[in-house]
């Protein structure tokens, strides 16, 4: 199971701040669970047409190559725009 | 102490900067940024963050601070919610024994949690509200310290 | 309101670092420096100054300042008289809208006050009085803005 | 007539904060000041002798070829330290 969640404006774009996923086999890295995510269809294609969304493995910055498990927390986002 | 906070309420500057060298006499620097809600036909601002993440992301931001520079005291406070025009949003202050390690250390400390904290504004106008777009500026901001001092 | 002040008296931080923003809605940014007498064996300092110059000199680099960036407010207070380790000697804080200005025009002004205001510290210690002498770095410190920014 | 004040370590090596001082002949610039008091010899040769010593006409940093007249106020002191 993968814990996933999204904030801000991504959030709202889905409709959904959290979910969690049974990990489908062949998905072992966030750009395979981008477009597994954008697969979905509809507004879940931001996956695939957003240049700019973020994304964290376990509360840490990481990038497409970045490797995701059973367990791990994945969230996704916007560019941060704090302080 | 804690160096960092994630809070809705407001804080006390004159506390937050004494406390940074109260009881310390080799403090013989502090410097601070208090950053806040502008007006600009805004009425509101929403900050959303991601808890967890958020903090550790600021004491990341800390702790790289803390190998550039020598640094005594640090303290960042963020808030989130709803906050209006003229409210604080974030403190950062730090104090070191000499001026030019403590505002190096305080302007990137604001570099770095502008582009990696996880922190989101969404301004709420008269004609409805929007999510603040990230600028390239801050960008190239946190971009010059990579390779400097 | 006064941008400089030259006293003897302690100030409040809080409700200096307050005033730099207090009812102006276009500060985004507030950057403050304070500067303290650090221990070091050193049982008091004294500060002395030039009456008349100091405040002139003082406002000349708040106007150079200016000339470089875009500010809002700008407050300097600059303590004289006798001083224990601990002690606020200055405070200088910024406001502008956006946090670079305020940040770069507080270590401007810091830098060209420790080389062109006419302060001089003198330490009280175990082995009796020494007048400070000038240092280089500082003097490195305010030429680096020649020509910068 | 020219206002002349001593600050900090220069004050204690003269003895003296401040005179007034009738403008000799022939005195037309913060150099031939220097050397007009160093020629008044012991402590005061620090005039001659002292490269870090600064000079200030009508309370504005000055050079050596500053020029001074009667009237002006003029100090000497030591590179600042304040801060």
């Amino acid at each position: 199971m993968l814990k996933l969640l999204y904030f801000a404006s991504l959030r709202e774009t889905l409709g959904s701040a959290r979910e969690d996923l049974e990990l489908p086999t062949g998905i072992d890295t966030i750009a395979q669970l981008r477009a597994h995510l954008a697969s979905r269809g509809g507004s879940w294609q931001v996956f695939a047409t957003s240049k700019s969304l973020r994304a964290a493995v376990n509360q840490a910055m990481a990038g497409g190559d970045a490797p995701v498990k059973a367990g791990d927390e994945v969230a996704f986002f916007p560019p941060v725009t704090g302080g | 102490m804690n160096e960092v906070s994630v809070q809705e309420a407001d804080f006390d500057v004159g506390a937050e900067t004494v406390a940074l060298s109260a009881g310390d006499d080799g403090a013989g620097a502090v410097a601070t940024f208090v950053g806040l809600v502008r007006g600009e036909g805004i009425r509101a601002m929403s900050l959303e963050h991601y808890p967890g993440m958020t903090e550790k992301a600021l004491a990341e931001i800390v702790e790289q601070a803390r190998q550039r520079w020598q640094l005594r005291r640090v303290r960042i406070i963020h808030r989130v919610g709803r906050l209006l025009p003229g409210d604080r949003i974030v403190f950062v202050g730090v104090s070191s024994s000499h001026r030019h390690d403590a505002f190096a250390a305080c302007e990137f400390i604001m570099d770095y949690l502008k582009t990696r904290a996880p922190f989101w504004k969404k301004e709420e106008t008269d004609a409805g509200a929007r999510w603040v777009d990230a600028r390239e500026s801050d960008d190239t901001a946190a971009a010059r310290w990579e390779g400097a001092d």
